[in-house]
């Protein structure tokens, strides 16, 4: 049952990552993408890790997935097709082999410990670990989201620019 | 005697006073040269007075268990190279120092008279020249490092002296460098006798290696004691002799002295006939322990003094420049001398050493007085000038007492000295020796004729109108020598009571007493006398033509006159072979070590570079991809590593 | 009063010309006389307390004199600003002295940006003396890199190109090869300086001071391994500085394009802390290391001797036959270094020092020429006799020194190394020898073409040496001679350094 | 019964996917999206661990779940960002095709 | 673990205030007008000095655990605090003048440089692999938002694309590896780790594959060979200062890091498991290597900079590779080798940030005849590339020599000899920039320089020496602002006093290094 279970979640998880990295439409991908997440999010509750999940479908499933949308919009990359792979992708794609499978690998090596078991965590003590434990990252990666808001801000924020286009002197040689 | 370092000092003062103060000084500073120059000779004659009343209980002085001549000794350190260590225990320790035995008297005796003859005589002959000054100064020079040749205790000493009057005879040879005669001249002499210089060197350094020391005493000693191995004797005998030659003018070093010529003459008075030159025969007589220990080289020593004195009188017969005829004449006479010392004729050699000395001091002044008075300053064509002797009567009269002291004939100095060396020859070396040594004989008293009856006798030449007999100085000068080239042979005779003769004097070994072989003597005189009997009626009376001569041996006459092709092969060694080989390295430097293999790693580097930089396409996903790539090494290397 | 004197001379060696260069920093920029006065001013002052120095030294006591050491970093490295003049940087200092005045005075044609001239020149001479008085590889190695840094700028921007007619020589080349080959060489003695650290270390005591280390290696702290290693890294390093073949090649252009002041000092001084090194750093430090590779540095020193000769014989410029001399007369260093003999030696240590003057000389004389005549190639120069009468007597002493004219220097200096070299080398030193005798060819043959001889018209415009150049010319030629006459006062001190150095073996 | 190494599995699978999207995509917003795939990856390996082995050796308080609140945070915070500079570019050159940005290179 | 949690948080005073402060910015940003920008320059460099002074106050020799062991205040951490900020003022300097004439958004500029200081010195207290990783993403947003500041410019963006794009991709990267260790370990705290390497018993493959990936995090923030690919194209892209401080704050932060984790996980246990050297030294080589063979090959000087800035993180890495061997030497030499680099550096970026200002150009060629259009600069950028290339009296001889000599003792003597052939090669591209400053003259002046050649023409042989050239006349340039003259200055002096006398930092240093100093 469970491994029934964990087989949906890793084909969703999977397929859709697999669409994100093989769609020919970038539309297509960022909706690929939020299959992927929920799967992932799916995954999550397999671990009993509730809170993860929701976090997941909340952050990345809507704010993300819409981020993305609205991204693939305003730069109407939805528009060129043709935007698929690069030449390198073959290569690309015995990397991604090698690196999984040595990732794999290790996993498959390292002796399993027997107690092994799922646990769900209480709620309340996650919270609490969060807040005591954890405040220092916490606090810090406020000022991380901060930073990336301003950051967006600044950067994306429409202006009527003169863009100088100083092509690198380098020249071709 | 311990002021015999004077002898050399006084000039040694001189030279940089001249150059420092000529233009503030009478006559360029030319007198303080010639002041310092009589000193000179007034202290030898003190020293040598000193020397003759020395004996061997004077505490400087010894007889020499080797030459059994008196020798003394005098030394000061000069300076210390080197200081042994526990391991190496070998360092140089420097004197300066004189050895005065009579070989060294008698050289000095010569050195300061024909100097001080020359320098009188310049006076004259060099009035005028804008560098007159400098003139002095290097005669000065000159002298100073010749004397200081003949005092060298030793071997160092001496290659510095050695060294010094090269420069000095390069100097005065180049003396008007304005023109490219003298200019190359010099040069040639000076290259020329630096490659000699190098066996000198060599041979001193390979003595000091196994003798440890550069005192010739100590080398001496060690070679006669057989403390060194027949190959170093022989080996470091060669390698002096090479200097020998080369300050000598043996075949095939022959080359420089007859283009020193260029260089003014009294120049070629006292540096090319009778004082430098004669620097390699002294240098032979003096380092003869060594010699004598080494049949081999003594051999070679006369070989090479035969080959040079018959060859370089065959030139000097078809010479038509009166000074290349005394230059080759002296060539010649200086391969009679190392013939003599390579005979065992020591005492011999160096006699005759004083009396060519004398004879051609006194000829080539002659000769410069010939071309004071017909106002030449380069070459002397003899074919252009003749008849001289009423022109210039005590030019003539000296210039024949010369030529025939050198020719041989009897009475006069140069006769017995030449006896002397025939009867060595005879004595010691294979037949074919004495042979061709008397033909030299021959050939030398029929050039001497030669030059002596076209030049003063026979008919007025072109060139002789307008002749003069020159000033009294040079006169004067002539004159002195003359008497010593009539009568300096007469030391060899024992004067009962008074002198026992040259050769108790200066001997190597042993002393020997005047002697005179009947048959040697005899022939000597035929030849000498009917040399120039035959020259007399080619020249002067012209009953007898030599024309059917050279045409009938038109080829050798070619050779000869071609000089051997000497300079010639000489010429194409340095332009084909030594310029070439250097252009060539010269290029293989800038070509190969520079632009390969200095330039070549740095461009490797900056190849590699360039090439390198390519990795950083500007695709985002190649870096992407390289650290991905990165990251799989890493992992794997790290999982393997700690496996 | 002279001993507190002695309490710091050693570094008022090195302070002087460095606060002199940075004192020049701030003059005007706009009055170049103005630097050059004071520049003088700074190298007397120096070259004053290098004769202080010089004759200050007891070689009677012999060792190493007025040491002074001055922490700096502390443990583990241990550096410490250890200063000692020993019997072979005592010859030096004063060389330095010499050299670095007369090419300070000899600058006085430098027009252009004439302050940073003399603040680079100052500096190089600050570095020189640092590496005669250390007695710490760091320091050492500190000076040697001071002392090659300025070049760069030096050449590079008062420098002069060389057009062959088929390729051109330029001062950037020549200065950009030269500081990256000397650099080269550097990069292998800090490797060797590191490694012999790394061996102290090792044996519990971290040093670089080399008196510390010359100690350990006594005591076996050094494996013989790493010596074979090691010193062929100090004689190759070092020996690019000294001029060792094949890597020589840095040596000409560099000398060539460089402007005179810093030929002067180049190739009269600096060349000479390679073969210093090569004697304080290799063989003291790694002398069974120097015993074994001691073949094949005399083997490369003749190569240096024979090839340099050759190589002059053939070059028309001036300034290229003066730069192919000087590697061929470092090559008698090198010989003379590689007998490991203490006349062999004495002679090498002997002839930096003659070959410094000699070739300082010769460099300000060909630099007096080229300033006035503007080209230096001894084909279309000639009869410079006529005009410039003092340059070319000047001149032509400088050459026969290099040509080995006893009653000069070289002739010593050469017949020492000669002389070392026959008791150990002996093919190799007639080699030698026949060298000296090429040198006398290439020599000759320059005399003979360009400065005697009947000058050009277009020579006529030509003035003789400056009084300043004459005075400089004049006293090298001085030294020259009385060093040829009476070697002794050098001798007795440079005696003292190599039997020390000579110690250890 | 599922295994923790099935997880740890799907991790690293999800992270070679997501790897190789971001080597062999042309769209920046694309690569984006590939490396979300890789967080998430991360989010897999680190929650199933502290799941799995809460309570054993240092394993407590499913610090895991913590970190991977921590990854999800920042990987939003990149993605605006990202999103940020991609529409800027876009702005200015009018495209997000890698293979067009490359006036920097070498 | 709770406890402890509220009774030492006065130790975080100067990183509460650097908050506070860089929020003061932001928001006094709001009121300021556009000409008045300047002044919160003034605002950023006050609150940074007073958080230098704030850290001078506190004992550099005792050492504080904060939340539970996420961080510790001590020596190590007050060093690189006031190293950091120091730095920070510098770029600040750098700035100003570049800011006012070609950046927009300037409030929020020195803002997001206050925040990214935050961010360096959170990371370098911190203990715990996840707080150190979101303090390193503070500082790498910033960084992400200030090299793609230059809006209007193609390359900036572009810059900012890439950096971006590979920074995340090293963040998954890390974050894996991260996971990795805490899903074999339990733990992600430094010390634990090391407990845990030390201990006996099967070293576990998921925990070697992890620590790897987390090497390759960090490597990409030192820009390690082969991580380094992004590092070129954002220095070029990037506005000069930020540029600077790329070069100089990022990597010391990312150093900072290194030694921490290094000093504090890996090194104790270096006596059961050592291979990592191998490792570290051979990244080192290879980033030494192609770090100084590809600067051989560039054109623009900001990018020769970037690849200069890889050969020296080279050779730090070489620093951080014999750690195990004498932890104290090695840990000094590098971060001298990181103080001296940071200063020297700054010097040279202000030299051009002060030529760019002027002129607009970054190419190495724009460069000719700067000697004789501003003397000064070119004197402090030529000081500064003669320091970095290791030649006395300047400071990175003293520093290159230090950590060469303890990379050497460290047993790792070849690969100090690496270090010192591309110390060699470095000189070569540092010397041509200083051809292209002493030697070479503007285009604009070429003409007369030709024109004298034709006239030498007539010669068959001619040599043209430069005293004979007639100088042509180069218009000099106005001269650089007061504050980077300052910066120059200063950072000049400083150059040549380490370069004379490091004692005293090396004494400073050795405290900070103390404090991490592993006892095992």
């Amino acid at each position: 049952m469970q491994l029934a279970l964990f087989i949906i979640v890793a084909i969703f998880t999977i397929g859709g990552a697999l669409g994100v990295v093989a769609t020919r439409n970038v539309v297509h991908a960022a909706l690929f993408l939020l299959l992927s997440l929920l799967g992932a999010a799916g995954a999550y509750l397999l671990l009993f890790a509730e809170f993860l999940a929701l976090v997941q479908v909340l952050i990345y499933g809507g704010a993300v997935t819409i981020v993305v949308l609205f991204a693939v919009m305003l730069t109407r990359s939805s528009e060129y097709p043709r935007i698929t792979d690069n030449r390198q992708w073959p290569l690309g794609l015995i990397t991604a082999l090698v690196l999984s499978s040595v990732l794999g690998a290790a996993f498959w090596l390292t002796p399993a410990d027997a107690d092994a078991e799922r646990k769900a965590p209480v709620f309340t003590d996650l919270a609490s670990s969060l807040f005591t434990k954890w405040a220092l990252p916490f606090e810090i990666a406020s000022l991380v989201l901060l930073v990336a808001l301003i950051g967006a801000i600044i950067i994306a924020r429409q202006q009527n620019v003169v863009v100088t286009d100083d092509t690198s002197p380098e020249g071709e040689d | 005697m311990p002021l015999a370092f004077l002898i050399p000092v006084f000039s040694f003062a001189a030279c940089p006073l001249i150059i420092l103060f000529q233009r503030w000084l009478p006559l360029r500073g030319a007198p303080l040269a010639i002041l310092a120059i009589a000193g000179g000779f007034v202290v030898w004659i003190l020293a040598t007075v000193g020397f003759l009343a020395a004996s061997a209980d004077h505490p400087a002085c010894d007889v020499s268990p080797i030459t059994h001549a008196l020798t003394c000794h005098f030394t000061t350190t000069w300076f210390d190279a080197g200081v042994p260590s526990e391991i190496i225990t070998d360092s140089i320790h420097l004197n300066w120092g004189m050895l005065i035995d009579p070989l060294t008297i008698v050289l000095l005796g010569l050195i300061t008279f024909v100097a001080l003859g020359v320098q009188l005589y310049s006076l004259e002959y060099m009035k005028g020249d804008p560098r007159f000054g400098w003139y002095y100064a290097w005669q000065a020079l000159f002298v100073a490092a010749m004397l200081t040749l003949a005092l060298a205790d030793n071997f160092l000493l001496l290659y510095i002296a050695w060294e010094l009057v090269g420069l000095c005879s390069y100097l005065l040879i180049g003396f008007w460098f304005e023109n490219p005669g003298p200019r190359e001249a010099a040069k040639k002499a000076f290259v020329v006798t630096r490659i000699g210089d190098v066996g000198l060197l060599v041979g001193i350094l390979l003595l000091w290696v196994n003798v440890g020391s550069f005192s010739m005493t100590e080398a001496f000693a060690a070679a006669a004691s057989g403390q060194l191995s027949d190959g170093v004797i022989t080996a470091s005998a060669i390698l002096l002799l090479l200097g020998a030659m080369g300050k000598s003018a043996q075949f095939p070093f022959h080359v420089w002295l007859p283009d020193a010529m260029e260089g003014p003459t009294p120049v070629s008075a006292l540096i090319h006939a009778a004082t430098m030159v004669i620097a390699g025969v002294y240098l032979v007589a003096r380092a003869y322990p060594i010699f004598a220990a080494s049949p081999e080289a003594l051999m070679v020593v006369a070989s090479i003094g035969l080959v040079t004195a018959l060859g370089a009188a065959t030139i000097a017969l078809v010479s038509t420049d009166l000074k290349r005829i005394l230059a080759y004449s002296t060539v010649s006479h200086l391969g009679l001398m190392m013939l003599s010392l390579g005979a065992l004729g020591w005492t011999a050699a160096v006699f005759h050493l004083m009396a060519h000395g004398f004879a051609k001091a006194l000829l080539f002044l002659g000769a410069g007085s010939v071309m004071h008075g017909v106002g030449a300053h380069g070459d002397v064509d003899i074919r252009r000038v003749g008849g001289l002797r009423r022109a210039m009567p005590l030019t003539a009269a000296a210039f024949s007492i010369g030529a025939l002291s050198l020719g041989g004939i009897p009475i006069l100095s140069g006769f017995w000295s030449k006896d002397e060396i025939l009867l060595a020859v005879s004595h010691n070396l294979p037949v074919i020796f004495i042979v061709l040594t008397m033909l030299t004989v021959f050939l030398s008293a029929l050039y001497m004729a030669r030059a002596m009856f076209v030049v003063f006798f026979g008919t007025q030449g072109e060139d002789s109108h307008h002749a003069h007999e020159s000033p009294i100085l040079m006169t004067g000068v002539l004159s002195i020598l003359a008497v010593l080239a009539i009568g300096f042979g007469w030391i060899a005779f024992n004067w009962p009571g008074a002198f026992d003769g040259f050769g108790t004097f200066v001997f190597y070994d042993h002393a020997e007493g005047f002697h005179f072989n009947v048959v040697l003597g005899v022939l000597s005189i035929l030849l000498a006398v009917g040399a120039f009997a035959l020259a007399w009626l080619v020249y002067v009376r012209r009953t007898l033509s030599i024309q059917s001569w050279r045409a009938r041996f038109a080829p050798v006459l070619r050779v000869v006159e071609n000089r051997y092709y000497v300079d010639e092969t000489y010429q194409w060694v340095i332009d084909r072979v030594v310029l070439t080989v250097s252009a060539a390295l010269a290029f293989f430097d800038r070509a190969v070590v520079n632009d390969v293999g200095i330039n070549g790693p740095a461009d490797v580097v900056r190849k590699a570079g360039i090439a390198l930089r390519l990795h950083v396409t500007g695709h985002v996903y190649t870096y992407a991809l390289v650290v991905a790539l990165g990251v799989i090494a890493l992992a794997i290397f790290w999982w393997l590593r700690s496996v | 009063m002279m001993a507190n004197f002695d309490q710091v001379s050693l570094l008022l060696l090195v302070l002087v010309p460095l606060a002199g260069a940075v004192l020049t920093m701030f003059l005007p920029k706009d009055r170049p006389r103005d630097a050059w006065q004071f520049a003088i001013f700074v190298a007397a002052i120096s070259f004053v307390i290098s004769v202080v120095v010089f004759l200050r030294y007891d070689y009677a006591a012999a060792g190493v004199q007025f040491q002074r050491e001055y922490a700096w970093i502390g443990h583990p490295l241990n550096i410490s600003l250890h200063l000692g003049l020993n019997g072979i940087g005592a010859p030096l200092v004063l060389l330095n002295g010499i050299v670095l005045l007369g090419a300070v005075l000899i600058s006085q044609t430098i027009t252009r940006r004439t302050r940073d001239f003399f603040v680079l020149l100052l500096a190089l001479g600050a570095g020189v003396y640092g590496v005669f008085i250390v007695r710490d590889l760091f320091f050492l190695f500190f000076f040697y890199e001071l002392a090659v840094l300025p070049m760069y700028l030096l050449i590079g921007v008062w420098g002069s190109s060389t057009d062959f007619g088929t390729f051109l020589r330029t001062k950037e080349y020549g200065a950009m090869k030269l500081m990256l080959v000397l650099v080269a060489g550097s990069v292998l003695i800090w490797i060797g300086i590191l490694a012999l650290y790394v061996a102290s270390s090792q044996a519990g005591e971290p040093t670089f001071n080399i008196d510390k280390l010359a100690q350990l290696q006594q005591n076996g702290a050094v494996s013989r391994i790493t010596e074979l290693w090691v010193f062929p890294l100090f004689a190759v390093g070092f020996g690019i500085l000294a001029g060792l073949w094949p890597f020589h090649t840095w040596s000409p252009d560099g000398h060539v394009a460089a402007p005179t002041g810093v030929s002067m000092l180049h190739a009269g001084v600096l060349m000479k802390l390679g073969a210093f090194g090569i004697i304080q750093v290799g063989m003291l430090l790694t002398p069974q290391g120097a015993e074994v590779w001691m073949p094949v540095l005399i083997g490369l020193g003749t190569v240096n001797v024979i090839y340099g000769a050759i190589s002059a014989l053939s070059q028309n410029d001036l300034k290229y036959v003066i730069g192919y001399s000087s590697v061929s007369h470092m090559g008698y260093v090198l010989m003379g270094i590689a007998t490991l003999h203490p006349v062999g030696l004495a002679g090498a240590v002997l002839q930096m020092f003659s070959h410094g003057i000699m070739t300082a000389l010769m460099f300000a004389m060909v630099g007096a020429i080229y300033e006035r005549a503007h080209i230096r190639d001894s084909f279309i120069l000639n009869g410079l006799i006529k005009r410039m009468g003092t340059t070319t007597f000047f001149f032509a002493i400088a050459g026969l020194a290099s040509l080995g004219l006893p009653g000069l220097s070289g002739f010593i200096a050469e017949f020492m190394v000669f002389t070392g070299a026959f008791r150990t080398y002996l093919p190799l030193a007639v080699l030698g020898v026949i060298g000296a005798a090429i040198t006398a060819v290439y020599i000759l043959r320059l005399l003979a073409r360009s400065f005697f001889g009947e000058a050009d018209p277009q020579w006529e415009h030509l003035t003789d040496a400056s009084p300043v150049e004459k005075g400089v010319g004049g006293a090298f030629v001085v030294i020259l001679i009385a060093v040829g006459v009476w070697p002794a006062p050098l001798l007795n001190v440079i005696n003292t350094g190599v039997a020390s150095a000579l110690s250890v073996f | 019964m599922v295994p923790l190494l099935y997880f740890q599995l799907l991790g690293a699978a999800l992270f070679g996917i997501g790897l190789y999207g971001a080597l062999a995509r042309r769209s920046a917003v694309l690569i984006i999206l590939s490396i979300e795939l890789m967080l998430n990856a991360v989010n897999i390996n680190l929650i199933a661990a502290a799941s799995y082995l809460n309570g054993i050796g240092r394993f407590a308080a499913f610090d895991g779940q913590i970190i991977a609140i921590f990854v999800i945070t920042v990987a939003a915070a990149e993605v605006g960002l990202a999103f940020a500079i991609i529409l800027r570019m876009y702005r200015n050159r009018g495209t997000i095709n890698v293979d067009e940005i490359n006036i920097l290179k070498w | 673990m709770e406890t402890g949690l509220t009774t030492n948080l006065h130790l975080l005073t100067p990183e509460f205030a650097l908050t506070a402060l860089a929020f003061l910015v932001f928001t006094v940003d709001l009121f300021l007008p556009e000409r008045s920008k300047e002044w919160l320059a003034g605002l950023a460099a006050a609150s940074l000095l007073a958080v230098i002074a704030v850290a001078l106050l506190m004992r550099p020799d005792q050492s504080a655990e904060l939340y539970g062991g996420l961080m510790v205040v001590d020596g190590f951490g007050l060093f690189f605090k006031i190293f950091f900020c120091a730095i920070g003022l510098g770029i600040i300097a750098l700035s100003v003048e570049y800011g006012r004439d070609r950046l927009q958004h300037r409030g929020e500029f020195y803002g997001l440089l206050l925040f990214s200081i935050l961010g360096m010195n959170l990371l370098a207290m911190s203990r715990e692999l996840l707080t150190a990783y979101i303090s390193l993403e503070l500082l790498s947003f910033s960084l992400y938002v200030l090299v793609a500041y230059g809006l209007r410019e193609a390359r900036s963006n572009e810059a900012g694309i890439k950096y971006i794009i590979i920074g995340v991709l090293s963040s998954a990267i890390m974050l894996y590896g991260l996971s990795n260790i805490y899903a074999a370990l339990g733990t992600t705290y430094f010390t634990e780790i090391a407990a845990d390497l030390a201990a006996p018993g099967d070293a576990s493959p998921v925990l070697w594959v992890g620590i790897a990936l987390l090497v390759v995090g960090l490597g990409f923030k030192l820009s390690a060979v082969p991580f380094h690919m992004w590092a070129p194209d954002a220095y070029e892209g990037a506005p000069l200062p930020v540029t600077a401080y790329l070069a100089i704050g990022s990597k010391a932060a990312a150093f900072a890091l290194t030694l921490r984790l290094f000093a504090e996980a890996i090194v104790p246990a270096a006596a059961r498991w050592d291979e990592w050297q191998l490792v570290i030294a051979v990244l080192a080589a290879i980033t030494m290597l192609a770090g100084n063979l590809v600067a051989l090959a560039q054109r623009n000087l900001k990018r020769l900079m970037a690849y200069s800035s890889i050969g020296h993180v080279g050779y730090a890495l070489a620093g951080i590779a014999v750690l195990g061997s004498d932890f104290a030497l090695a840990a000094k030499g590098v971060i001298f080798y990181l103080v001296v680099y940071a200063v020297t550096n700054l010097v040279v970026f202000a030299g051009i940030t002060a030529y760019y200002n002027r002129e607009g150009k970054d190419n190495i060629a724009d460069l000719a005849g700067m000697a004789d259009r501003q003397p000064f600069v070119a004197a402090a950028i030529a000081i500064g590339l003669f320091s970095l290339a290791g030649l006395p009296i300047f400071a990175g001889f003293t520093a290159k020599f230090y950590l060469f000599a303890a990379v050497a003792d460290g047993g790792m003597l070849w690969l100090a000899g690496v270090a010192i052939f591309t110390s060699l090669v470095s000189l070569y591209y540092y010397l041509q920039v200083m051809r292209q400053m002493y030697i070479e003259r503007p285009a604009h002046a070429e003409h007369n320089v030709a024109a004298h050649q034709e006239h030498a023409e007539h010669d068959n042989i001619h040599q043209h020496a430069a005293h004979d050239e007639p100088d042509p006349p180069i218009p000099p340039l106005q001269r650089p602002s007061i504050l980077l003259t300052a910066t120059m200055g200063i950072g000049l002096l400083v150059v040549v006093w380490l370069g004379i006398y490091p004692a005293p930092l090396l004494t400073l240093i050795e405290t900070a290094s103390a404090a991490i100093l592993p006892l095992g």
